[in-house]
């Protein structure tokens, strides 16, 4: 397959800020301590050469395809449609199975890509970043393992405990793990943690797992990220001749939305929905809406964008089933999307996650991430509601579950 | 310049000595031993940096980290920090300089004209804000507010900072200048005064700009070699580390304050030349 | 891609033989009791149909393609080729990368292509199948929920104890899971337990996990199987315009083996090896290599091929590390093959394959299946000593590793 | 026809009733108490069927395949069968058929050849091979090596067998044909006498080869009506199930023999007609 190359049409300006031109507010920009800026530009420079070095770019192509398995199907679901109605009632529905990826999710192609960048562009010898415990790390423990870079994984001591296949899988290809004991011992002091590592160490590159942090963090995971949106366009077009009506994808920092939906951000007749987790309910407090429950503007981790807070301004922790969504911030570039309306959002419930889990085992034969059922149960809401018959309807199902097979494997024994 | 720091600056001058920058995070670990601390450490600071908490600061060490948790623990607000100054100013003799130290989003969501304002009716000097780009628009509302109100915008010089940036910095600094003496965490290191001499020249060559040194400062000797090469020798971690040796071995605020005072007492002593 | 469409250049005679002109020695047939008769010739004579059958063969094809992901890429592994000894001294090397596939190995290949043809030919409501604790019964219980059809997992209640995510992910996937405590209570009683079942109820299809039982299962699975290898050669034409000059498979019961390697079976210039689990090394009598260890020709489970068995016929149980290579026997057609030496067999201990683990893991960012690791460890050190050049070798990395993380991240702790 | 069966068929018919098979496992629990058993059940069998364990047979039910476990635990091999059955017909005196039932990995491991003739030694009757297939080399082999040796070759039908299928068996079946009573596995279902009369039907079409019946026949009732239609009622499980709880409960070889006799004496006076 030839993947259709990058093109950027919605750039950030100089200082990395998308501005919402109605309301006038600002989105990103390089929140940071002088102490990281050389470290920021020095990845701001490397990053706008490597877009312009055409072999640096086939390189990287070439292991996204081959390494990762970039190319995945688009699979068309006759077993959502019926659930949904129909395909005579609500159209047809498909989709786009990032979860057969190296690693079994969307991240790997950031992860995969910003390693690539990291060893051949800013020639860096060690990679640092964080998680908590969800599909980051281990993407990019994979990809420094496959370069022979070393790396350092920050993670809350909180996470740490708790069984976790992704953190073992983390230990396995070689990573160093360090254990956060800050704050709330969680994912964001470990993001803290990962960040004040960097500044120490200015030879290595820190690798952000979504479209999070100061500039040019978002614009580079997105771009890196949005060969998943060209190769799924491409597909699309190949498939019904044209693109989808809708394309929903699951927000936790915002970049496997960002990756399928980016390609299609000027075709006004695609409608772009993100769906974050709802957790207990938006108005239990204990979820990760940030968009949803209307969560003001705060400079978080080195950007501006939506935060949940308190009226002091301290971050609130997010709370949800899903680890990969559990994060109190949602990526500049998507709080700037939200803004104009341009992508709309959604949230579920954990419960209906969880449900919409043990539904496509049992209906779908598909072992989903507990973070894509999060979008699954919002698409089947939302495609039951448009009832249009010759609508396409394009999923992202962005990754794989087996590592939420123990919990879900007894939360069907205690719900039965 | 600020007036504050004027004549502190004018009164080392005149004593052949640095200004001794202490400090501590507010309301850390309570109001009202934070605030017998604070009154305690103006007897030997020149100036008192007040940390304004926020739990998910990027830039911190783990020792201020925990201090901060422990200030948010025991209600620290950035309005209670205002009011924990004003209560400290109302109860000292000494011309002290007080500078709030933390980042963006507080004051932002404060409001930064209200937190500015905020500042000055609770006599606040100068702010440092670790996370306010020179090129963010924030930054350059601040840098107008700080100036409108006669105040002092503290800005961070890290030993990685290239030229062009510190010339950007400098154009917004009033009042002193903070040198980071290594490219880490605070505390994590020992002071490194090669930088400092690299640093102060570069920033000499643009500026006349008193210059304080910060990072791994935390003995007296320490405070006897920066105090050589900068105006003002800013030491907090382990002042940080003292207050929560202190309040762990269960010291009233009167005691903590005390033991804590000893401590940056002799500490201090290392500025005169 | 268009997938080359299956030659058949190794028949079986009509009863299920494959014999060694030289030895006259017969492999195969269809030894059971006369109550399993009619099961097995409907499935006989349903095969036969299907594969005349275009509309059923495109229909699978398709949902291989869209929900298998079968089009799995080919890595070529510089990584390996180092260790190797470098492309100069041992030429390339490339895996084959089918730990891609949805459920993360060969298995859903067969697995969902005997349940699509049960379904559509023989329109059977249940499947029967068996497991112990490997790949097969998940991806068998996969195709089963996306079928909509029943599926009856048997499990020795030894196995059923042990943790086990593929069992975990069976369940969730919505299989009746039975316990069977007979005899050494794992694996080969389970498989009994399962035909006996399929005896009782003749509307049910039996689905066997590899290349093995009576016939017509080990022409069928290998059938099926074979789209992995009609993929592969042709992605090798591609890559290199060319056969490669060794094809490399692990071997359990075959099924991965001959997928892999029955497209080439009549091209002599390609060097076709079978690996099998050494286990505690051949001597210890604790293995699985039913091959390397020249085990006498028996009757199992349906078939005449070589069988771990002591002097009176009593089957002896195989020992290894590897779930999914934990059989007694080994599939009549591989045997018929191993007996004319077309395909050459080596023997990898566990221990190898436990420090074949790690190292891939840490060096080349994959977590292979342990299954895969005995192939790769026997593969290097055959490469190796080839030590040609202008070689092409081909290794079938047959699955991905989640399930042995538990286990291996507690071998890596132990040896450290 | 085998000499034995030819006697015990007319002897049945002189007495008006059905030909009683009793199934154990041989050396099921152990070698001493099999060989007591066999010697009690002579008492009241006509056939008595001796299982040849086979740990991974592919159409036992778990009763048997348990028993199965008990004999090879306590040694059992084709050889000790062999001398089993040898050391049991030393002991008694009733013309009483013995038939070995097992599966063809045995018989091919031990040689087919070797096994027939050890058979023979063995005053072995006939063989059933559960999964000889009709169409198999050994299964030609097997019924030249029984026919020369003017032994019975037990062929198993099944309901869900085709008349063509039927055909192929009868052709190589002497002595006696077996009818399984349903499709299922041995003791899991009741008797399916409706299967029977189908199944005798289609056999009697094409032979006159006398008939007996299995699976499922585990009361005196159930042999009653099985021996009005066939000439041989096979009783397996159910007798296997008794030497469990007989051996469970502690009895030696002598007592196990007896309990398990009287259990078989009562279901076999169901074969009168
Ligand atoms: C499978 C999966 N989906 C979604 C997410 C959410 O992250 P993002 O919104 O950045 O794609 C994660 C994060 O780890 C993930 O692992
Ligand atoms: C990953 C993997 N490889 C190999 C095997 C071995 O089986 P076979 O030889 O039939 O391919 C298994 C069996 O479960 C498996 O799961």
């Amino acid at each position: 397959m030839k993947i259709p190359p990058f093109k950027e049409h919605n750039p950030p300006d100089n200082l990395g800020y998308w501005t919402n031109k109605k309301t006038g507010e600002k989105y990103g920009g390089q929140y940071i301590s002088p102490l990281l800026i050389p470290n920021l530009k020095k990845v701001e420079t490397g990053f706008k050469k490597a877009m312009k070095n055409k072999k640096f770019l086939a390189d990287l192509e070439e292991q996204l395809v081959n390494h990762i398995g970039i190319v995945t199907p688009i699979l068309r679901s006759k077993e959502l449609e019926e659930i949904a109605g129909g395909e005579k009632k609500v159209g047809k529905i498909f989709l786009k199975r990032t979860d057969l990826h190296h690693d079994s999710s969307h991240k790997p192609v950031s992860a995969f890509s910003s390693v690539f960048f990291a060893k051949h562009i800013l020639k860096a010898k060690k990679i640092i970043t964080e998680t908590g415990a969800s599909m980051n790390a281990r993407a990019v423990a994979s990809a420094c393992a496959k370069l022979n870079l070393s790396v350092e994984v920050h993670i809350g001591a909180l996470d740490a405990e708790k069984v976790s296949l992704n953190k073992d899988i983390t230990e396995l290809y070689g990573a160093d793990i360090k254990v956060c004991h800050d704050s709330t011992k969680s994912l964001l002091p470990a993001m803290a943690a990962a960040l004040r590592s960097w500044q120490s160490d200015p030879t290595a590159m820190y690798v952000v797992g979504s479209v999070c942090g100061p500039h040019p963090y978002p614009l580079m995971v997105r771009t890196f990220a949005s060969i998943i949106g060209r190769i799924a366009k491409k597909q699309m077009k190949d498939l019904i001749g044209k693109s989808p009506s809708t394309v929903f994808a699951v927000c936790g920092g915002g970049s496997n939305l960002s990756a399928i939906s980016y390609p299609f951000y000027n075709e006004k007749s695609v409608d772009i929905f993100g769906i974050e987790s709802a957790g207990k309910g938006i108005a239990s407090g204990a979820h990760a809406a940030t968009i949803t429950s209307k969560a003001p503007i705060g400079i978080l981790l080195g950007a501006r964008s939506n935060v949940l807070m308190d009226a002091d301004g301290q971050v609130d922790p997010s709370e949800t089933e899903a680890s990969g969504l559990d994060f109190s911030g949602t990526g500049p570039e998507i709080c700037y999307m939200a803004s104009t309306g341009r992508i709309k959002f959604r949230a579920t419930t954990d419960k209906e996650a969880q449900e919409t889990f043990l539904m496509m085992c049992k209906k779908t034969g598909i072992l989903p991430a507990i973070e894509a059922c999060y979008v699954i149960h919002a698409a089947l809401k939302e495609i039951k509601k448009r009832k249009n018959p010759k609508e396409n309807h394009l999923i992202h199902l962005c990754g794989s579950g087996e590592s939420n097979v123990a919990r879900m494997l007894k939360y069907k024994k205690d719900n039965e | 310049m600020n007036k504050t720091f004027q004549r502190i600056f004018a009164k080392a001058k005149s004593e052949n000595k640095s200004c001794f920058v202490g400090f501590v995070t507010g309301m850390d670990p309570d109001y009202e031993s934070s605030k017998q601390i604070l009154i305690e450490l103006s007897k030997y600071c020149s100036v008192l940096e007040i940390g304004v908490s926020f739990n998910t600061s990027t830039s911190d060490s783990s020792i201020i980290m925990s201090a901060n948790d422990r200030a948010i623990k025991s209600g620290a607000k950035t309005e209670k920090i205002f009011q924990l100054i004003k209560d400290v100013k109302r109860e000292i003799t000494s011309d002290t300089a007080f500078v709030t130290m933390g980042y963006l989003n507080q004051i932002h969501v404060y409001g930064i004209e209200r937190y500015i304002e905020d500042c000055k009716k609770s006599g606040v000097d100068g702010c440092i804000v670790v996370d306010s780009n020179n090129e963010a628009p924030e930054d350059d509302q601040i840098f107008k507010e700080l100036t409108k109100n006669n105040m002092a915008f503290i800005k961070l010089i890290a030993p990685t900072n290239d030229s062009n940036y510190i010339k950007q910095s400098l154009k917004k600094c009033s009042s002193w200048v903070y040198i980071v003496s290594y490219a880490g965490v605070t505390g994590s290191k020992d002071v490194n005064l090669n930088n400092v001499k690299k640093l102060s020249k570069m920033i000499r060559k643009q500026s006349k700009i008193p210059i304080g040194v910060g990072f791994g400062i935390k003995s007296l000797d320490d405070v006897k070699k920066a105090s050589k090469l900068a105006d003002l020798v800013v030491c907090g971690s382990s002042i940080v580390e003292k207050i929560k040796e202190g309040s762990q071995n269960g010291l009233d605020s009167k005691n903590l304050a005390q033991f804590v005072g000893q401590y940056v007492k002799q500490l201090s002593e290392g500025v005169k030349h």
